[in-house]
């Protein structure tokens, strides 16, 4: 008996304790972010989607088509290729093609990377109701780049 | 009082007024409430404040197609949600907003108002059952079984209150309660009847709580366990009808509470009452129910008819048996 | 609270509980022979998101695999980046640096406080409270806004690396997880016990709800809070101690009750054994590289490994063959909740359709992490 | 006495042929790439390298025998891994055993079948644990365990006619 008369006295306390605590978060100012109106700034380390880093003179890609990145990717989601440089020693990047729909951002590209000519872009709106426009073309990315830059 | 026919159409669309306005609105409320508590900001986009969010909201699921199962019982599967609705309007044609605010004075107006009150239950148990999804079978055996068993300790202490004003008329008990709060039935010093008032008053606001099928109590709608319960099969304005019907519910709840205990219309202090005083109780009441559901996990069936049987009801049964004696001694 | 009864069969029906259901948190079926509202017989139905990450593992080579044990248990991704890291160690001898070892430790804890934290949140949501939900998301946000600062993505990590980790910790990293702690500790009592754990209505649902007896635990391989709720004290952390776990003092909690409220109450209070470590690791984090030198293409010895890791959930084991190859010849994942649901049906029979949801919240289940 | 010892001595009456006494270090057959096949036997293996105190090799005969053992030592299943050893046209079945509390003791217990004819004993009716586990490996590698009561796909999907983690499947 004395057990249902303490259940009685302790579970109207606990239950006005508990009323007290949202009834105080209620006159509190909201802890959410409202998106579109506030952007949330993204860490350094933020992994987006890769892109190329271009020469800080020249524009073009530090690339040299020595495929690494390519080999470390677990979903084949990297597909270069490169020619002959004209004149001098090694290869040029002609073409860069993420194939972004089977991409897990797991970084092992950027890692493998000894050239230093992929980072991680800071892009995080990828929204499209089209499939392909996750097929990217980072050199048409990197020349954009440079556009914005001039 | 005269009853002409302007008088009752002026009612009539005031009422639907008032119930329409409500029902949206305290949707509205409800989501807003909930998102301050939790810290959020709830509906902003349509409208000020999203103020305009009740009627975005209707013209979707009015928009949308009802869909009826295959196999199910048509008309019932329609008429459920209509059930909703009818006898939470009708019961307002008996409530006395202020003295001269009130439909229609009837003798018996507490006993129609708890008739209509368990036929709410009614539309549950159909569109539950109609629906030919074992899930809504499960809530509405459930609604059924809370339903009946909460009116019972609801009874007793509504008659604890009839036994105070001596009349089953809810205008005679407001009035009775006339004349700043120590006179209201939860505070009443008269007779020494605080003593046992403010346990009826707890105990019938915690069925109302129960009979309106809100949280804690909303073991028919269960989200968690039964998806939506008696509303999973609904959509459109099926369901748009049930969530008014709910609110309806509620702000009838609500309504009562303020006649039976909290004086109606009366001012606290005893100046000037007035209709606008209803209002704001009802509101605090509602703003309550609001905030009692966004705090608390839900209960289990079984544990809510225990604290139906082992609790309200012996604490109503003695509770008017003290109420008795104390009319009786004094 | 479970009610003998007597089915007569020719009144029972058959619920689908899921694919697609709120309290299953993800895509589990349970198929319930129910008698009203009391279940006869409830058989779980795996599979809905099955990926064959073994066959992935073959596939690959033991770096590509990382990103894949991320995506198992979502909610404590590094214990399984740890516990993958630490097979391949094992198997190829790679010793790891002890910072990097430090800061895994770190990072693992974190996460598993935000797991944790998820459950609690999912749990009561089982039980019906919705804004219990949203305080603990208010304290996960911070976890995964420190966790982001460091590895870079918010819930599948991949962060962890052969012989080391991926980036190291900075100074704001450092305070910031110092001032989450703290804040964490000022709201756990709060709107963690005032708001919940104290509630009667609460208490009332989980009390006495779901016993496993620790006999049961045994038979069925249970492990992790499920297994120290119903009193048995094993903790891989501390019963098998790998990585550098031997260095901090933290308590195992250990509950005896075997009901739901005890799997609670080790899962809240293993929170802030957590916090522990995590302040002791901070406090005594060693300089120096956070990667060991490895070679590129990793060729582990033929043989045997296995390896075992306590996640949030329980023990993680990987059971790896290598035949002296660049790809793991076999990897089998042993996850903790795969063992852990196949007792349902025994615990739920005649219980409740309310009760085995509840006490089927309180197996925080993470179902990708079932299905692999 | 360390708890592997103990359960070394209650597993080798098992093994009566002598093969059991092998000593740390002399795994022989651990250099080859084949399937690290002794004769029938329990073997100590040093913890900190492999992960396993003890490796037990046995007959698919001897499996209910050598689990009865671990079950009265308070044991638990810890998990069921397949192998298929494609070249050797054998699979092998690795059962982890585990104490759960106390003392550290982990056995690893081997048994191999022919490729062509799969079938082991089922543990179901010793440790409930393997249900599950076992309906696994038979949905990934097609091995029939026998006297299990419910020997169907678990993960893949009811009506599949193929067993993945088999090394000659082709998705």
């Amino acid at each position: 008996m004395s057990a249902y008369w303490r259940d009685i006295f302790y579970g109207s306390k606990s239950l006005i304790k508990g009323m007290l605590i949202t009834g105080r978060q209620f006159f509190k100012p909201v802890v959410t972010e409202q998106y579109p109106y506030e952007t949330p700034t993204l860490p350094p380390l933020f992994r987006g989607h890769i892109e190329l880093i271009g020469n800080a003179e020249s524009g073009l890609p530090n690339c040299v088509v020595c495929m690494m990145c390519q080999r470390a990717c677990p979903s084949d989601c990297i597909s270069l290729g490169g020619k002959k440089a004209e004149g001098g020693k090694g290869k040029v990047l002609t073409s860069y093609i993420l194939d972004f729909t089977k991409c897990s951002l797991c970084g092992s590209c950027v890692e493998s990377c000894k050239f230093d000519a992929l980072r991680y872009s800071h892009e995080y709106n990828l929204v499209s109701f089209n499939k392909d426009d996750f097929i990217i073309d980072l050199m048409k990315r990197l020349e954009e780049q440079n556009r914005c830059k001039q | 009082m005269e009853t002409s026919i302007w008088h009752a159409l002026l009612y009539l669309v005031g009422i639907l007024a008032f119930a329409g306005l409500n029902a949206a609105y305290l949707g509205y409320c409800e989501r807003k409430g909930a998102a301050r508590i939790q810290r959020r900001s709830g509906p902003t986009e349509v409208g000020y404040a999203g103020l305009l969010q009740p009627l975005a909201d209707g013209i979707k699921l009015m928009s949308k197609q009802l869909l009826v199962p295959k196999g199910v019982d048509g008309i019932i599967f329609r008429a459920a949600p209509i059930l909703a609705m009818v006898p939470a309007i009708t019961s307002m044609a008996v409530i006395p907003f202020s003295g001269n605010i009130q439909a229609r004075a009837m003798e018996l107006s507490v006993l129609l108002l708890f008739a209509l009150a368990a036929l709410a239950m009614f539309a549950i148990l159909l569109g539950g059952w109609a629906s030919g999804n074992k899930y809504a079978l499960i809530s509405s055996t459930r609604a059924v079984s809370q339903t009946l068993a909460y009116e019972i300790p609801m009874l007793f202490t509504v008659i604890t209150v009839v036994l105070i004003s001596g009349s089953l008329n809810l205008q005679d008990i407001a009035l009775d309660q006339q004349g700043g709060f120590w006179r209201w039935n939860i505070f009443r010093i008269e007779n020494g009847h605080f003593l046992t008032m403010w346990i009826s008053f707890l105990i019938f606001f915690i069925c109302t709580i129960a009979e309106t099928n809100r949280a804690p109590f909303d073991m028919a709608e269960a989200e968690s366990e039964l998806v939506a319960g008696f509303m999973t099969e609904y959509g459109s304005m099926g369901f748009g009808l049930f969530m008014m019907g709910e609110y309806l519910n509620i702000v009838v709840a609500a309504c009562l509470t303020t006649v039976l205990f909290l004086g109606g219309w009366d001012c606290p202090l005893g100046l000037i009452p007035g209709v606008w005083w209803f209002l704001i109780k009802i509101y605090i009441l509602i703003f309550t129910f609001i905030w009692i559901r966004w705090t608390f996990p839900r209960t289990q069936i079984y544990k809510l008819l225990n604290l139906n049987w082992k609790i309200l009801i012996p604490f109503s049964m003695v509770n008017l048996l003290i109420t008795a004696v104390l009319i009786k001694v004094f | 609270m479970t009610v003998p009864i007597s089915p007569r069969h020719d009144e029972t029906f058959v619920l689908n509980l899921g694919p697609q259901h709120p309290a299953t948190h993800g895509v589990l079926r349970v198929k319930l022979t129910m008698d009203g509202e009391y279940i006869v017989k409830a058989e779980p139905v795996l599979g809905y998101i099955h990926r064959m990450h073994e066959k992935m593992a073959e596939a690959g080579t033991f770096a590509q695999f990382m990103p894949n044990t991320a995506r198992m248990d979502y909610l404590h991704a590094l214990a399984f980046n740890h516990g993958w890291a630490l097979v391949v160690e094992k198997a190829a001898g790679i010793e790891v640096p002890p910072r990097a070892e430090y800061i895994r430790v770190i990072t693992v804890e974190l996460n598993r406080i935000h797991s944790h934290l998820l459950w609690w949140a999912a749990n009561l949501l089982d039980l019906g409270a919705f804004t219990p939900l949203l305080y603990a998301f208010d304290d996960r946000e911070q976890v995964i806004d420190l966790l982001e600062r460091v590895t870079g993505s918010r819930l599948t990590y991949s962060y962890m690396r052969f012989g080391g980790v991926l980036n190291d910790i900075d100074e704001d990293f450092i305070a910031g997880t110092r001032a989450f702690l703290v804040r964490l500790r000022e709201r756990m009592p709060v709107f963690y016990h005032d708001l919940v754990t104290s509630n009667i209505i609460f208490i009332k649902r989980v009390k006495d709800i779901g016993i496993i007896t620790p006999e049961m635990c045994r038979r069925y391989g249970v492990t992790g809070p499920v297994a120290r709720g119903s009193g048995i004290n094993y903790d891989v952390r501390k019963d098998e101690p790998y990585s550098v776990y031997p260095h901090f003092d933290f308590d195992v909690p250990v509950f005896h009750e075997c009901d739901s409220m005890a799997r609670y109450m080790v899962r809240v209070q293993e929170m802030e054994q957590s916090m522990r470590i995590i302040e002791q690791a901070l406090d005594a984090l060693p300089d120096g590289p956070i990667m060991a030198k490895v070679p590129k293409m990793l060729k582990p010895e033929a043989g045997y490994y296995y390896s075992a890791v306590e996640t949030a959930r329980g023990l993680l084991g990987h059971r790896l063959v290598c035949n002296g190859d660049k790809n793991p010849y076999k990897l089998k994942l042993r996850s903790p909740t795969f063992s852990n649901l196949s007792l349902f049906g025994e615990v739920t029979q005649g219980m409740l359709l309310a009760d085995a949801l509840a006490f089927l919240g309180s197996l925080d289940l993470v179902i990708p992490e079932i299905d692999r | 006495m360390e708890r592997y010892e103990k359960t070394r001595s209650a597993l080798s009456p098992l093994f009566p042929s002598g093969h059991e006494s092998e000593a740390v270090g002399t795994e022989e057959s651990e250099a080859d790439s084949s399937p690290q096949q002794r004769l029938p036997g329990v073997v100590v293996t040093e913890y900190s390298r492999t992960g396993s105190h003890l490796d037990v090799v046995c007959l698919p005969d001897q499996l209910m025998a050598v689990a009865g053992v671990l079950e009265d030592e308070g044991f638990f299943l810890e998990s069921i891994a397949g192998v298929d050893w494609l070249e050797q046209g054998q699979l092998e079945i690795i059962y982890d055993f585990n104490l759960l509390g106390g003392d550290q003791c982990r056995v690893m217990v081997r048994t191999f079948v022919d490729r062509s004819e799969p079938v082991v004993p089922t543990l179901t009716g010793i440790f409930p644990a393997a249900d599950w586990h076992e309906r696994e490996t038979f949905d990934f590698y097609g091995l029939h365990f026998q006297g299990h009561p419910d020997l169907t796909r678990i993960l893949l999907p009811e009506d599949a006619d193929y067993h993945p983690l088999l090394k000659d499947f082709m998705p």
